[in-house]
């Protein structure tokens, strides 16, 4: 590529955490071209954020550029020392994007404000030039109404919304470079994919160059030109990202790719990587990744590899591309078994019903106003299957989980658990009976296991509770059965759960589910806070456990590809509604309602030629007409149903029998 | 918002009743033989003490008395003290009582603000200096140590070194001086210490980065960002203040001669004199439950995110 | 300083101070210095004292009285007007019918005239009027009504103004020190019309008070200023020096001294402590000791204890005398006066040079008396004897007390403890919370243990916090309280007829028939000398069984002043002394030396005076 | 690129054997070293001043505490002997001695054994009344109304007028003392608990508890109060300069402890009156009472920000 507009040269970025140093990033370098996407990816923690807030000078006030060069217009950044110096970048050259829509913008001002400032104050434009290309660019970043939307305040707009705001007001200097460190994480799939689209066209509108970081290889098909993979404080492999999706040569990369759900079949164990990231603190000798690779070579464990050329564009750092390593067999491997099983997942569910919902509504009182989180839901599950719920944040998918586990009551309906009512005052057995035939595995690893109580306190607190053992021997001999189940040490049982890493501690919260010998599990999002390389372990380890212990599942997910992969069921949810539900695959060839459709359009394929000319289907509610004509619940096919008006139906029956009949041609 | 305006009265409301209403009944375990001075109790005979319990009304029945305070106060009558200036209008006391403290009230307010804000602003923005390790040591002593010996000693040693009066004199501007820093002496700290907390705080927060990298100067954020948004919740508290001024401080009123509204209640409480206390109690708890009561209101106007949460119901 | 004086360089500001407890003016609520020097120096009585004590015309221009002293009629100056709180003359007189008013007022329990009592038995009538209204405030059917009752006054009680200017009092018995009575706050005169008028505000403010004396409150910011201003309508203002008294509130006493030094105030007074400091400095020749005064503090015993020990132990008198030689009287009196406490001992319940009889013989140099005035009983060795004689008498070989077992004692607030029914003794010295009162009590202890043996006495100091009455006299949770009396009118009978057993003094509850025989036959007898005599015996019986302990004076406090000593009216008791007429302010402070030559001169002129009145 | 060397060093072939995957080791290198406590303490002892502080703390109380036991002088011993009142500072009585010959280190010491003693059990009942009740409150949701009300209306009620009326109903003394101080703070304590609460009560830990069946008291005992812990040690520390300084408050308006009884509030109270004349009488207990309170107030902020995961850099 012609012209270098960035040049970063063997960057060393440490800390000083705890008084202990810490190496967050470790020699890496990179090239910027102008008018390029490039994207850095990478697992959490593996310094994406750091590397490119050095590129702004915006490390944390213990963290300091150790080495290396940032050439940026002739001029070493990394050798600037005062405010003053940074002024001239920031912003008006090289322009960031947070994580957090949430929390990037000003309570307190409002959004033209916000984007007006930066405006007076790098060009000093008078105000109310500065207002009109403010409103401007309110309106480039596809906002409606933006005359009126400058006067209102952040809390007036939706996480999608504030996220264009983020972006706007980065790109209101028209800078040179815009760097977005994960700016769609915090939102969900659909949105994620407008913003996406968003940043694409403004790179091509402004000429930008664009560094896009994003903790998912799935997203980055899309915008990507060129990607970097970062792997505990280092680059280890950069290329085109036709070359990184196609040619992976980096078993890191390799892995991430494999692990993916979208790429995993029904009914079949996924690639996974085992064990955890390293972490930081101590000294990496060889390859970072090595303890994690199960071929790794002797040499990965003395020396760091150097980076090896793969093509003109694309280098991996990896002994595994010395002319005398073997060649590893991994991709080959899966598509191997990929095929064989194919067709094996025939399910032969017995259809007995274990969880029935009968028109559950629930409420929540808000500053002293009732509103329904979730309304008139209805669904049974069967057991031994995976039943899933798919929907955005905040549309209910957590309360109905928690109804069912009677953590928050309902308002209407009933809920029945083994054709038992259990939405009611239960008797003190009934209770023991019903908390130990269910349990639920939660979203947040960190949050969910109590900081100050041992892991062997965590896991035994039900048996506690319901003195399910005989004796403390009995009670040991559990908890240890159940750490053995999910993989973890007997030894880790004297530890505190800030000792472990994410999927460990995920791990933790499940065996605490299953030494309940639990027939039901509710399990609520629990991988969408897991490191990429950590998602495959739990599913697999999901999956395994209800094969061997014959469990049923309620899955919680506001993702498709991973429910795809696992579920025997979905249902959709939005706004409290459930507006569809159908066997997965039914659900996959034949969505029918609008929402269903643009969830399913979301998804990220990761093939930079599919994805690049994926087009995206925006769900907007107003499509419904529900004045006169009200929706109902209603089997549409059988075992798929859909919450649609009597016209709805109409409409959803006759394209069903289109794409029956396109099936058929086919 | 007219809503939560209303609710939130009423259940001010609420509050202020029932506070008078347990100390009202709380006093009536008081023994009656305190209503009398110890001259008097010798003097008086046992029919002179019960004659003069009768004709000052304590020995009726509790809620007869309560219903008789509470009557009276609606009528505009305040009633009359009993042993602490005998068979004086309440309101005559409060009158005079009143402007004393209200005065040096706000200048110690005013003080406090324009020395505390600016301090804190300092500290904040240098923190870890000089500047912030002297503030932290000037609010480290002012809160550790009990306010009365540093009061005292600042009375004692600053007059002295200043040659200014030790007690206040109305007539005399100079003799204010003293008092009104005193009494600002541990508010400048208040002020300083929770502005540059929140300061501090919100300089940690995702949009001042975010603020930061957008290229803004570290002095416009600051000013723009920071300050304002770190002044919310000190604006919280100045209604109450500003209310509260009035009930004046024991220790300083009583170190100066200042015979302000201070030491009045525990001078009505320790002689017993019903009627003041009810009405002073009164009237902290109104002032005090107003104050919050405005406070809220006031953050309803400067914080745009809660006057949605309202409206939008 | 005193050349520069006498060219005529006084000042004519008297800047004091005064301290919390001063919340009305009511003339006849009285209860402090600040209080008596107000009303003193704005309201005039029937007569005054001069400087030199004696009771000159005020009001009253002259007096005279029946043959065995029971009617006494004054004739009034006439037109004093009543000025108000802006020093104007007003419509009102001061007639005799203000004085009648002024009874009436103080004759209505409602009104709770403070020191009531002290006269109630003087006027005739004036105590069944006063009974029979507090009956009927209390509910009780004395078969009239409030209004007949009231109205009945000018028949029943004895007082009547005969016209504008002739007030006529009758009393119960003979009293020939009546006059001593008349500057008492309670004889005072209050304006009827405008009493009236302002119902129950009255003085509660500056505006709310009529004034009639050498100054009126031209100022009156509660707990901060007072301003007297002289009043140009004074019948006497010739005599009034100082144009204006300005008093200052002090939340803390410790800053008088110290103002005093940087040139804020006329007066202030030295504690002991204070004297001790300024020894050695440019101050201390000017620091002069007040002269002592009529108040007596004695020691008061609980006859009726609830500690079974100290009950047992009380009642015998062997061990009272141990007290009595026990206490080191100096050591006290010189927690207030360091340099000469000696001076400040008093031994007798009557005052010295107070009560004269008509040959000019002090009451306390009959012969019942001479000897407890004359000697100090403080001797440890005696005390000792006594002591150990007294429990030879009540205890057993092994030290356990005759009768008394293991009980606990409950002096709720003031103490809870355990006896053990042996000895030592337990005794339980009440005190209050105010320093200098601890620091007393705290001492006694001391001195009780060491001069009566730790072995034989155990003392247990007990606080009360709020209210003395309250916490200690009412319920008697004391054994043994420390306690002041002033002496109220030219009589022994001011404090013996309150001893007695019935009196309102005996907060010991004792019962003393022979000293109630005797002090009824002495209040009988209008022959002076002869009542002395009686008086003095039961005195005597009282100081020889030691039934109270009388030890020293009130006053013996030290001062720094600017005002010229021995100008002002001087008298024993009333509001006289407090009234600045003829005060001279010099600029500099009255120096010991300038101290003493003025009151070589004074004494000499009362010798002077004397000779010439015999 | 030659990739036979690295280096320089030549790269044999055997370095390019597949190793066996060690799962544990692959599992270990998730460990963090990271302990809460540890690095509680690591921060909090990294300053200096912290460590200086803690052992001035320990010290003091030490030797305050075993003062007594070693020492033979009698801190109420009253000597009749007059010159040795008021007697500076000399080798016999190293603080001099007091209006009544009284030894003032004696007595300093026994002052601050028991202030501590007074402020230590007022913390005690203050935070460990109040953690309880705030990790109660904050996790019942029915009776959150109730308990504001409650909040409300006892700190609305002025504190002097719970002393007073508690010195009536109950005996004079230590007891009273602290049960007066402790009858409003301990609530303030709760509320400041039950805010904590609220927030750790909607964390997932909390609903996992729940959804196994675990019963209140044991929700509370695990999840809630060990995360105040530190809270509660901090509240504590902080508690300690705020009851002295309330003590000495007391003695002023004349409510403190009886005035024989030993305390640094009641010396400072004692020296104040006589300032002016024995400066040493007030200023040597007043130098130990603001160490003291000095070293508490600091420590307790310090630990404050020890505690804070923020701040655990
Ligand atoms: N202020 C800091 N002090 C100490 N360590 C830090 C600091 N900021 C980041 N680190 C460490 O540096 C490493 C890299 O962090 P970084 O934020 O760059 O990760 P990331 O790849 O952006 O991860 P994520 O996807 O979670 O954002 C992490 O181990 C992190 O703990
Ligand atoms: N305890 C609660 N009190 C009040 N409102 C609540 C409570 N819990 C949830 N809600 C509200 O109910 C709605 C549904 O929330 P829920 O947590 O079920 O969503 P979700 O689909 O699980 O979202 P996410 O994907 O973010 O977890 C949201 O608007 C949420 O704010
Ligand atoms: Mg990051
Ligand atoms: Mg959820």
């Amino acid at each position: 590529m012609e012209n270098k507009i960035l040049e970063v040269k063997n960057i060393v970025i440490k800390f000083n955490l705890r008084g202990k140093i810490l190496t967050a990033v470790r020699n890496s370098s990179l090239d910027l071209f102008k008018g390029e996407t490039l994207a850095i990816v990478g697992e959490s923690g593996s310094g994406k954020s750091v590397f490119t807030k050095s590129f702004v000078g915006m490390l944390d006030k213990n963290g300091w550029i150790d080495e290396g060069e940032i050439i940026y217009n002739g001029k070493d950044l990394a050798k600037f020392k005062t405010e003053k110096e940074w002024l001239t970048i920031r912003g008006k050259k090289i322009a960031m994007v947070f994580q957090d829509p949430m929390t990037s913008l000003n309570p307190l001002k409002t959004i033209g404000e916000q984007i007006r400032e930066v405006i007076t104050w790098h060009r000093n434009t008078p105000k109310d030039e500065a207002k009109k290309e403010a409103i401007e660019i309110l309106k480039l970043v596809g906002i409606d109404d933006a005359e009126k939307r400058y006067k209102q305040y952040p809390h007036e707009f939706s996480g999608g919304m504030r996220q264009r705001v983020v972006i706007a007001t980065a790109i209101a200097c028209r800078p040179e470079i815009l760097i977005c460190d994960e700016p769609t994480t915090a939102l969900d799939v659909t949105i994620q994919a407008q913003i996406l689209t968003l940043i694409k066209d403004l790179q091509k509108e402004l000429n930008m160059t664009v560094i896009y970081i994003t903790h998912d290889l799935g997203v980055v098909a899309n915008v990507a030109d060129r990607v970097a993979v970062m792997y505990a404080g280092q680059i280890v492999e950069y290329g085109l990202s036709n070359e990184i999706f196609k040619n992976p040569k980096h078993p890191y990369t390799k892995a991430l790719l494999l692990s993916l759900p979208q790429l995993g079949l029904r009914g079949e164990e996924l690639f996974y990587i085992k064990g955890t990231p390293p972490n930081l603190y101590k000294e990496i000798k060889g390859d970072a990744f090595a303890l994690r690779n199960p071929h790794a070579l002797k040499i990965d464990t003395m020396y760091e590899p150097p980076f090896f050329k793969v093509s003109e564009t694309h280098y991996a750092k990896t002994w595994m591309l010395h002319e005398k390593a073997h060649d590893n067999l991994i991709i080959e491997k899966l598509e191997h078994d990929g095929k064989q099983k194919k067709e094996d997942n025939k399910n032969k569910l017995k259809k007995e019903v274990l969880v029935s919902l009968k028109n559950v509504t629930v409420k929540f009182k808000l500053d002293g106003k009732q509103f329904k989180a979730v309304e008139d839901v209805s669904f049974d599950i069967y057991k031994g299957e995976t039943f899933s719920l798919v929907g955005e944040s905040g549309s209910g998918k957590t309360t109905i989980g928690r109804a069912i586990m009677k953590i928050h009551p309902i308002s209407g309906g009933e809920i029945y658990f083994k054709d038992k009512m259990i939405s009611k005052k239960l008797k003190k057995d009934e209770i023991k009976r019903f908390r130990q035939s269910v349990q639920m595995i939660f979203q947040d690893p960190m949050a969910s296991l109590n900081e100050r109580a041992k892991v062997d306190y965590i896991v035994s607190e039900g048996l506690y509770n319901f003195k399910l053992y005989e004796d403390e021997l009995d009670r040991k001999r559990k908890v240890e059965e159940a750490m053995e189940e999910v993989g973890l040490l007997k030894d880790f049982l004297t530890r505190f759960p800030h000792e472990f890493s994410g999927g460990q501690r995920q791990r933790i919260g499940i065996a605490r589910a299953l030494v309940m010998e639990p027939e039901f599990i509710i399990a609520d999002e629990p991988i969408s806070a897991l490191d990429v390389s950590i998602r495959a372990q739990i599913i697999n380890l999901l999956n395994k456990l209800k094969e061997e212990r014959d469990l049923t599942y309620l899955f919680i997910a506001h993702d498709l590809s991973v429910v795809k992969f696992i579920s025997d069921r979905i249902a959709v949810i939005h706004k409290g509604h459930i507006v569809e539900l159908a066997n997965s695959d039914e659900l996959f060839e034949n969505p029918l309602h609008p929402y269903t459709k643009s969830l399913l359009s979301a998804i990220p394929i990761p093939d930079p030629d599919l994805e690049k000319n994926k087009k995206i289907l925006i769900y907007d509610p107003k499509v419904h007409d529900y004045s006169v004509d009200k929706p109902k619940w209603v089997e549409i096919k059988k075992e798929h149903f859909i919450w649609a008006n009597d016209k709805e139906i109409d409409e959803y029956l006759s394209e069903l029998e289109r794409s029956h009949y396109d099936k058929e041609i086919d | 918002m007219k809503k939560y305006i209303f609710k939130r009265s009423i259940q001010s409301l609420i509050t202020i009743w029932i506070v008078i209403f347990v100390v009202f009944m709380l006093l009536r375990l008081m023994p009656t033989s305190g209503y009398f001075t110890r001259d008097d109790y010798l003097t008086m005979t046992e029919e002179m003490r019960q004659a003069y319990l009768k004709s000052i009304g304590v020995l009726d029945p509790p809620l007869t008395q309560f219903k008789n305070f509470i009557v009276n106060i609606f009528n505009g009558d305040l009633g009359r003290s009993i042993t602490v200036y005998p068979r004086l209008s309440i309101t005559t006391i409060l009158k005079e009582k009143i402007g004393y403290s209200a005065v040096f009230g706000f200048a110690s307010i005013v003080i406090s603000m324009g020395l505390g804000i600016p301090m804190g602003i300092l500290m904040a923005r240098y923190k870890g200096k000089i500047v912030d390790n002297l503030g932290t040591f000037y609010s480290v002593i002012v809160r550790a140590v009990p306010s009365l010996i540093y009061l005292f000693l600042f009375q004692v040693w600053v007059s002295k070194i200043f040659d200014l009066p030790m007690l206040f004199y109305k007539d005399r501007p100079e003799s204010w001086i003293l008092p009104a820093i005193s009494m600002s002496l541990s508010s400048i700290a208040w002020y300083a210490i929770w502005l540059r907390r929140f300061m501090v705080d919100e300089a940690n927060r995702d949009y001042i980065k975010f603020a930061q990298v957008k290229g803004l100067s570290e002095s416009y954020v600051m000013r723009k960002h920071v300050l304002r948004n770190a002044f919310v919740p000190i604006a919280i508290g100045i209604p109450s203040d500003l209310l509260l001024i009035i009930s004046g401080s024991l220790i300083i009123e009583n170190l100066y001669s200042i015979p302000g509204m201070g030491g009045l209640l525990i001078d009505s409480i320790k002689q017993m004199d019903n009627n003041l206390v009810q009405v002073l109690v009164l009237i902290y708890s109104v002032l005090s439950v107003l104050g919050v009561f405005l406070g809220d209101l006031l953050i309803v106007f400067i914080d745009p995110r809660i006057r949605l949460t309202e409206s939008e119901d | 300083g005193c050349s520069n004086n006498e060219s005529g360089g006084y000042e004519d500001v008297f800047y004091g101070t005064f301290s919390g407890e001063y919340k009305t003016i009511n003339p006849y609520d009285l209860s402090s210095v600040t209080g008596y020097t107000i009303i003193s120096n704005t309201i005039d009585g029937l007569v005054e004292n001069d400087k030199y004590g004696m009771v000159v015309p005020s009001l009253a221009e002259s007096w005279t009285k029946n043959e065995d002293d029971t009617v006494w009629t004054f004739k009034l100056r006439p037109d004093v007007y009543w000025v108000d709180s802006n020093g104007q003359k007003t419509e009102y007189k001061v007639t005799a019918d203000d004085f009648v008013e002024g009874i009436r007022y103080i004759s209505d329990p409602k009104n709770a005239a403070k020191n009531f009592r002290t006269i109630s038995s003087v006027i005739k009538g004036i105590s069944d009027y006063y009974y029979n209204l507090a009956d009927i405030d209390e509910g009780i059917d004395i078969g009239m009504t409030r209004e007949e009752v009231e109205k009945s006054f000018e028949e029943t009680v004895g007082v009547k103004a005969l016209d504008e200017y002739t007030l006529e009092y009758t009393l119960d018995t003979s009293t020939p020190y009546f006059l001593s009575y008349l500057v008492m706050e309670l004889f005072y005169p209050v304006e009827k019309e405008f009493l009236n008028e302002v119902g129950e505000d009255f003085a509660t403010s500056k505006e709310t008070l009529l004034y009639n004396g050498g100054y009126y409150i031209s100022t009156w910011e509660r707990d901060k200023l007072i301003v007297l201003t002289k009043n140009d309508y004074y019948w006497d203002k010739e005599n009034i020096t100082v144009r204006e008294i300005n008093l200052q509130k002090v939340g803390d006493e410790i800053t008088g001294l110290e103002m005093f030094q940087r040139g804020e105030l006329t007066s202030c007074s030295v504690s002991a402590e204070q004297l001790k400091a300024l020894d050695g400095t440019e101050w201390e020749k000017y620091v002069n000791l007040k002269e002592k005064n009529t108040v007596t503090f004695w020691f008061t015993m609980n006859y009726q204890s609830k500690n079974p020990e100290y009950k047992t132990f009380v009642n015998n008198l062997n061990f009272r005398k141990a007290l009595l030689h026990g206490i080191d009287r100096v050591k006290i009196s010189s927690l207030y006066e360091p340099n000469q406490p000696e001076f400040f001992i008093r031994n007798t319940i009557t005052p010295e040079d107070t009560v004269f009889d008509p040959n000019g013989v002090d009451y306390t140099d009959y012969p019942n008396l001479k000897p407890y005035k004359e000697n100090n009983p403080y001797d440890p060795e005696l005390a000792k004897e006594y002591m150990n004689k007294a429990i030879e008498e009540l205890c057993s070989e092994d030290g356990t007390i005759n009768g008394v077992g293991r009980e606990s004692v409950d002096m709720d607030r003031i103490a809870k403890f355990e006896v053990d029914g042996k000895l030592p003794v337990d005794i339980v010295l009440a005190t209050t919370t105010d320093p200098v009162e601890t620091k007393k009590a705290l001492l006694i202890a001391e001195m009780l243990k060491q001069n009566l043996g730790e072995e034989n006495v155990n003392v247990i100091v007990g606080y009360a916090a709020t209210s003395f009455q309250d916490e200690v006299f009412s319920p008697m949770n004391f054994d043994l309280v420390d306690d002041s009396y002033s002496f109220k009118f030219a009589d022994p009978s001011a404090n013996l007829e309150r001893l007695t057993t019935d009196g309102s003094l005996n907060e010991g509850g004792y019962t003393v028939e022979e000293f109630d025989k005797l002090v009824e036959e002495a209040t009988a007898k209008s022959d002076l000398v002869e009542r002395y005599t009686i008086f003095s015996e039961a005195e005597k019986y009282m100081l020889d069984n030691v039934i109270i302990i009388p030890y020293m004076t009130g006053g013996g406090s030290y001062y720094i002043s600017k005002e010229v000593p021995f100008l002002t009216p001087k008298g024993q008791f009333g509001l006289t002394k407090y009234k600045m007429k003829g005060s001279k302010i010099q600029s500099d402070p009255v120096t010991v030396e300038q101290y003493e030559k003025l009151k070589a001169q004074h004494e000499e002129e009362i010798e002077k005076l004397f000779q010439e009145g015999n | 690129m030659d990739k036979m060397y690295y280096n320089g060093t030549e790269l044999p072939d055997d370095l390019f054997d597949e190793i066996p995957l060690d799962e544990q080791l692959s599992e270990e290198s998730g460990y963090s070293n990271y302990s809460y406590w540890r690095s509680t303490f690591r921060t909090f002892f990294k300053s200096k001043l912290s460590i200086f502080l803690v052992i001035i703390i320990v010290v003091l109380s030490l030797f305050s505490f075993l003062y007594p036991v070693f020492s033979n002088v009698d801190p109420q011993q009253v000597t009749l002997d007059m010159d040795k009142w008021n007697v500076n500072a000399n080798s016999q009585n190293w603080f001099g001695t007091d209006g009544l010959g009284r030894d003032i280190w004696a007595r300093t010491w026994y002052g601050t054994r028991n202030s501590l003693l007074l402020a230590l059990v007022i913390a005690l009942i203050e935070v460990g009344v109040g953690s309880i009740v705030g990790a109660i409150w904050g996790y019942v949701r029915r009776i959150d109304p109730l308990m504001i009300e409650l909040y409300n209306i006892i700190t609305n009620i002025p504190s002097t007028v719970y002393l007073i009326l508690l010195s009536y109903i109950l005996e004079p003394s230590f007891t009273t003392i602290v049960i007066a101080l402790a009858s409003s703070g301990w609530i303030v304590e709760a509320k400041f608990m039950r805010n904590k609460v609220l927030s750790l009560r909607e964390s997932e830990y909390n609903i996992a508890s729940q959804c196994l069946g675990t019963p209140l008291k044991r929700i509370v005992a695990k999840n809630i109060i060990p995360h105040l812990v530190s809270l509660i040690i901090m509240e504590a520390a902080l508690t300690v300069p705020y009851s002295i300084g309330s003590e000495v408050f007391l003695g002023f308006v004349g409510l403190g402890l009886p005035l024989d009884s030993v305390t640094l509030g009641n010396m400072v109270n004692q020296g104040r009156a006589n300032f002016m004349l024995y400066p040493y009488q007030m200023l040597y207990p007043t130098l130990v009472l603001c160490i003291i309170t000095i070293s508490f107030y600091i420590v307790g902020n310090k630990f404050a920000d020890a505690s804070d995961p923020k701040n655990h850099v």
